[in-house]
């Protein structure tokens, strides 16, 4: 039995008369770096919204470490590490980037400063420490709050698709981050709707269409299932499934 | 950077101005200072005042001044706010070195200016205020002039027991003045033996008074008293018509004692009765001949504020010439010794300064125009009674 | 930023000067002064919660309303007047607390519109409230109960230092660093691990205290009390022009914006009386519109550091 | 108790319908604007005032019958209104919130003191169209009545117009999603001009009206601006329909409240109201949340 870190099961959430999510599980095995693939709408933004505690209105369980965090407040996920990115950037506009990182620190942590400093060194982004939020290009934002999510050294990262609207250069630093981290024991959870993105990185994906789990496995084995086929009729993501 | 300084110096110029004009006044004159309410809720009484003060400033000096010196007056808007009122007696006394003070307008200024001239020891006449709440403190230095707040409806209460009337219904707004008035109603009515059957109060917003008639409507009163401003009043009338309440008579504090009333009624305003500390057709020497320079002046008669604004000033200059000095000290004790008859009314005040001289004049809209129907001695027309109803007009 | 030797030598010397103010002025200044310094104060109150939080407060007058009513109730009863004046700031903090969970949820407008009837509720209550309050009759208190004008001059600007010092104490620490982050995306800082419900109830209690208190001294300093002028709306947009003035969010801002209003106001008065209102608007419209940051834009020179583009220094205004 | 009366009881719904339709075309110009622009106008009732003054200058001066002169102030005010908006009110359009209420707070002091200085702080009214119609027991106010359904007629003309018109419907679209309404070829500031126009244009009918009704003063309109805000929320922000519903709503309750209880109790209920709808319901009655 595999060591599972993050353990969904049956998350069920319905926006006015539509059910979002129709009970979803999902095992996050410690030290992974797991995918999550499916067409717009299919739920997976929800589906981290719920995780992270941003949307509160689910029913089912989510627990992290052996501890339910369903229904708990996102600034309480993130204490127990588990953080996550947006799909859009969300950095603070008015405030420096390096404020931006020690915001995102755990309260009484002194170090806050220096680990800020030395994680924009590492992706050459140290030139921009005062530089406002708002003034980064987008693909620096994205990177930011990848930056700033790692401040609190969290063991569960959720990345909302990450490489969407960044530029190659960056995309790769942020890879090699992702890689780096994981070679460390973080454990990542990607939201994608390219499978080549991610192909490389993943353990195991999760294929989510129309608010439920329709198949997980290795990359390969999902992208030879059926049930993938089933749901990939729409060009672009057919074209990518069959890459 | 260089929009800060231009402001800065702006500012730096405008201060200097200020303080060369006051250094550079004539010290052989009379300086008497006053807050004016110019704008805010009594911007529109305020500025009667202030004509008032300013002719009396005019006429003295065209008569050669008090004790052969001319008059001056120092004025500032106090914005109808009790705090700002209290920073401008702070200068008036303080920083202008005014010689005689006049109080502001309204009794909520009043009580936050009168402190300050107390603190200074400074003899203050009240022009506009009739609370009696401000004569309760101990103070010694404010002396009202208008008839008190508290017995401005005795006139038309006692008309109204002469008259067979019994049962008051009471309404008033819930600020100071309007409660003393209210206040006063309450006792003289018990006095009487009358009974108050409704008494409810209502805030200042409040313009829209149909519930409040309807649950009147059911109680039926033989007359129905304000503690109002002019808005008020006017709407009440209004919906009192629209409403179809009757009562014999219809009194209110402060609107059916202004032009204003008649004007925003039209001939709905016939029969309501009102009171006011002064008009211009009041037997008094002087007060006919003051309107019609007045009215000369300004362009329109002089409501009650005017003629006060204008007393105030004859009482200070009465008091001045009994002291043959400004001195605090003398004008504070020549103030508590006069009785003399401006032309506002008679002026004499009790040992805390409070107005006992001054009668309560009743006035009623008969055929368009106001008039003074009590007390008797005064009157310019028999009250009309009672009041006629809605569907007879 | 101003550079912080240039922060604290101005700030030494305007507590100098406003420390010995009352040995060279005449009272009528000092009266003004203590007006400004209330003012300063009541403005870097709305500051820490508006400035700070974007959580914009129409009703902090409410605050402001009921210290002054519970000074005014207490001193006649005997209490010494600095017993009154941290009676106000409590009975203040008692009330925000409530207050604060029961607004601090909605956003936006939502949440100004809110607090302005929260004022609205609470000049209703006091002035039907008449056994206790008297109504709309007021409360006079008699002046000997009362402190010197120097005195309340000297509490007035106790509390503009204290309210101006709890502000820049938050502005540098992590405290500050977490409100700011939660004006600008307030999802995002709970993302981060910000405690936000938590941090906004902070800054409310704390930007409801400064009023409290302010709102004892002012009725110790006017005597007169009546429900309009306790709760009046117009204390509410004057705290909000100033802070706009001076520039929101910043230490100075609104002590800058509270001198410049209120001297302004006061030259004003005096050469247009008629229409020195009119001429506030005015300034207030061209401020809004072309110096959005406020007057503290103009000191703030930011070095764009932003590598790739090379150009010139320019200003930004910082919020 | 008499008041239980069933003639009582209509007179105050009549009453309270009344008023409430007057309080509803004024407010629902206010969240027109709000919905379209994401602008609080905190001058809204000041314009309400100078449909009011300009309603009175034409009586006192001309002769003019309030209910004519609606042809002529309405038009006016519109005119003022797509200029201001043009020259003002358009460069704080997506600023922050505090932006445009500050702006707007400016427009207001200065109309106030503008009109303080023009036609000092006397009360004024228009003597027309005063009395009631008395049917049996009950007497409805003339001007009332009439304001009341004039007010309802105009509310539901600019709804159509909102809801059928290809103008309305951009108005819609941009009140919706700007950026797609540019995108489809809206000249969105145009739109917002009528916005902006059109809502001031309705607080100037409802002031012509209020001109038989009420005494006014030019720093009448704090009264009233504070009832919108709290009838907007209680209705829902940005929904046109919501805030008629809250006008309506509230202008009832104040009536019963005021029967029952107190008027001052009736003051008080708006913003007791706008509480508990707050805490109950934070997006009003018909919230934007509802509208997407």
């Amino acid at each position: 039995m595999a060591d599972h870190i993050l353990v969904v099961r049956g998350v069920r959430r319905v926006f006015g008369g539509v059910e979002a999510l129709k009970g979803v599980d999902l095992d996050v095995v410690r030290g992974s770096v797991t995918g999550i693939i499916g067409p717009n709408g299919s739920g997976k933004t929800t589906l981290f919204q719920v995780i992270s505690g941003m949307d509160r209105g689910a029913t089912g369980s989510v627990m992290l470490d052996g501890r339910e965090i369903l229904g708990c407040r996102p600034y309480f996920v993130y204490q127990c590490g588990l953080a996550r990115t947006f799909q859009l950037s969300r950095v603070f506009p008015q405030l420096t980037v390096l404020e931006n990182l020690i915001v995102a620190a755990r309260r009484h942590d002194r170090g806050a400063r220096s680990r800020a400093l030395e994680l924009l060194e590492r992706v050459k982004l140290e030139a921009y420490n005062e530089v406002l939020g708002s003034d980064l290009s987008y693909g620096q934002q994205r990177l930011v709050e990848f930056l700033r999510v790692l401040m609190s050294d969290p063991s569960v990262i959720l990345l909302d698709e990450p490489a969407a609207g960044v530029n190659p250069t960056l995309r790769a630093t942020l890879w090699d981050m992702v890689r780096h981290l994981n070679g460390l024991g973080t454990t990542f959870v990607i939201i994608e709707h390219n499978m080549d993105v991610i192909s490389d990185l993943c353990q195991e994906v999760y294929v989510l269409s129309e608010g439920e789990v329709i198949a997980r496995g290795s990359r390969r084995s999902v992208a030879t299932n059926s049930c993938s086929r089933r749901i990939s009729g729409s060009g672009a993501a057919h074209e990518r499934f069959a890459a | 950077m260089s929009r800060f300084k231009a402001l800065l110096s702006m500012f730096v110029v405008c201060v200097a101005a200020q303080t060369l004009s006051v250094a550079l006044a004539d010290s052989k004159e009379f300086v008497v200072g006053a807050s004016v309410a110019l704008s805010g809720k009594y911007a529109r009484t305020g500025q009667e005042q202030l004509h008032g003060f300013q002719m009396w400033v005019d006429d003295v000096n065209a008569r050669g001044g008090v004790l052969g010196r001319k008059m001056r007056l120092v004025h500032y808007d106090d914005e109808s706010k009790p705090e700002v009122g209290a920073k401008l007696y702070e200068k008036l006394i303080t920083q202008d070195k005014v010689d005689l003070l006049i109080g502001p307008y309204s009794s909520a200024v009043t009580m936050a200016a009168s402190t300050v001239a107390e603190k200074h020891n400074f003899p203050m006449v009240s022009s506009g205020a009739s609370s009696a709440k401000i004569w309760e403190r101990g103070y010694k230095n404010t002396f009202g002039l208008y008839t008190l707040a508290e017995v401005y409806m005795d006139p038309i209460l006692e008309f109204a027991k002469n008259n067979g009337l019994k049962t008051v219904a009471l309404i008033y707004e819930n600020t100071a003045f309007p409660r003393s008035v209210a206040a006063g109603v309450r006792t003289k009515a018990t006095a009487l033996g009358m009974k108050v059957v409704f008494d409810e109060e209502y805030g200042k917003a409040s313009t829209d008074f149909s519930s409040m008639i309807l649950k009147m409507k059911a109680i039926k009163p033989d007359m129905v008293i304000g503690g109002s401003y002019l808005p008020d009043s006017t709407a009440f009338m209004r919906q009192a018509r629209e409403n179809r309440l009757y009562a014999k008579i219809f009194a209110f504090a402060v609107g059916p004692g202004l032009p204003d009333f008649g004007k925003n009624l039209g001939a709905d305003a016939n029969g309501v009765m009102g009171n006011t500390q002064w008009e211009p057709e009041l037997k008094i020497p002087g007060a006919g001949e003051f309107s019609k320079k007045y009215k000369a002046k300004y362009g329109h008669e002089p409501g009650y504020h005017a003629g006060g604004g204008y007393g105030a000033g004859q009482v200070l200059e009465a008091a001045v010439t009994r002291a043959l000095s400004v001195d605090r000290d003398k004008v504070r004790k020549a103030l508590y010794e006069l009785d003399i008859v401006t032309t506002f009314g008679r002026f004499k005040v009790d040992g805390t300064g409070k107005q006992i001289g001054k009668p309560a004049y009743a006035v009623e809209w008969i055929n368009g125009e106001r008039e003074i129907i009590l007390p008797k001695d005064a009157a310019t027309h028999d009250p009309v009674f009672p009041f006629q109803d809605w569907s007879k007009r | 930023m101003l550079s912080k030797h240039a922060s604290l030598a101005s700030a030494a010397v305007l507590v100098v000067i406003l420390a010995v103010a009352p040995a060279v002025l005449g009272e009528y200044y000092l009266s003004f002064l203590t007006q400004l310094l209330m003012m300063v104060a009541l403005a870097q109150a709305w500051n820490t919660i508006s400035g700070m939080t974007g959580y914009v407060s129409f009703g902090h007058a409410t605050f402001f309303g009921m210290g002054s009513y519970a000074a005014a109730l207490l001193l006649p009863l005997g209490v010494p007047w600095w017993a009154c004046l941290i009676a106000g700031a409590l009975v203040a903090l008692a009330l925000s607390v409530p207050l604060g969970f029961l607004t601090l949820r909605l956003r936006g407008p939502y949440f100004a519109i809110a607090m302005l009837g929260l004022n609205e509720v609470a000049r209703v209550f006091v002035t039907l409230w008449v056994d206790l309050t008297g109504g709309g009759s007021g409360i006079t208190l008699s002046p000997e109960l009362l402190p010197s004008l120097t005195t309340s001059y000297y509490t007035m600007f106790l509390i503009a230092v204290a309210a101006t010092v709890i502000v820049a104490a938050i502005y540098h620490s992590r405290f500050g660093l977490e409100l700011r982050a939660i004006r600008e995306d307030e999802g995002a800082a709970e993302m981060v691990g910000v405690n936000t419900t938590r941090d906004k109830l902070a800054a409310f209690v704390l930007s409801a205290l400064i009023p409290g208190a302010a709102g004892a001294v002012l009725v110790m300093y006017t005597s007169y009390i009546d429900p309009a002028a306790a709760f009046a709306p117009a204390v509410n947009i004057q705290m909000i022009v100033m802070v706009m003035f001076g520039g929101s969010g910043t230490v100075w801002g609104p002590v800058l914006g509270a001198g410049l209003v209120m001297g302004l106001r006061e030259v004003f008065w005096a050469e247009f009386p008629a229409a020195h209102l009119m001429l506030l608007g005015v300034l207030l419209l061209s401020v809004v519109l072309f110096l959005p940051g406020g007057l503290m834009a103009l000191f703030t020179r930011r070095k764009l550091v932003r590598p790739e583009v090379a150009a010139g220094p320019q200003e930004r205004p910082d919020g | 108790m008499a008041l239980f009366e069933p003639t009582i009881l209509l007179q105050l719904l009549i009453a309270g319908l009344l008023t409430g339709s007057l309080y509803a075309l004024l407010a629902s110009g206010l969240n027109l604007v709000f919905g379209v622009m994401r602008v609080i106008n905190i001058a809204h009732a000041e314009f309400m005032l100078l449909g009011a003054y300009l309603a009175w200058v034409l009586y006192v001066y001309a002769n003019v019958h309030p209910l004519l002169s609606l042809f002529i102030v309405v038009p006016a005010v519109f005119g003022i209104g797509w200029v201001l908006e043009r020259t003002l009110i358009e460069h704080v359009v997506g600023r922050p919130l505090l932006t445009s209420l500050l702006a707007t707070y400016g427009v207001s002091i200065i109309m106030v003191n503008a009109g303080l200085l023009v036609f000092a702080s006397d009360f004024k009214s228009v003597p027309q169209l005063q009395g009631a119609i008395v049917i049996g027991e009950l007497a409805i106010s003339k001007p009332r009545l009439v304001a009341g359904v004039l007010a309802v007629i105009l509310t539901f003309a600019v709804y159509l117009f909102l809801e059928i018109t290809r103008l309305g419907k951009a108005v819609r679209a941009v009140a919706e999603h700007p950026h797609v309404a540019t995108i489809c070829g809206i000249d969105v500031q145009r739109i917002r001009m009528l916005t902006f126009a059109l809502a001031v244009a309705m607080a100037a009918a409802a002031g012509v009206m209020l001109t038989m009704i009420y005494s006014f003063s030019p720093d009448t309109g704090a009264d009233f601006i504070q009832k919108c805000f709290a009838i907007i929320i209680i209705g829902g922000m940005g929904n046109f329909l919501g805030a008629f519903y809250g006008g309506v709503l509230l202008g009832v309750v104040e009536a019963f409240v005021g029967g029952f209880g107190t008027t001052q109790w009736a003051e008080a209920v708006a913003y007791l109201l706008l509480v508990l709808v707050l805490l109950i319901r934070p997006t009003g009655l018909k919230g934007m949340a509802d509208v997407k």
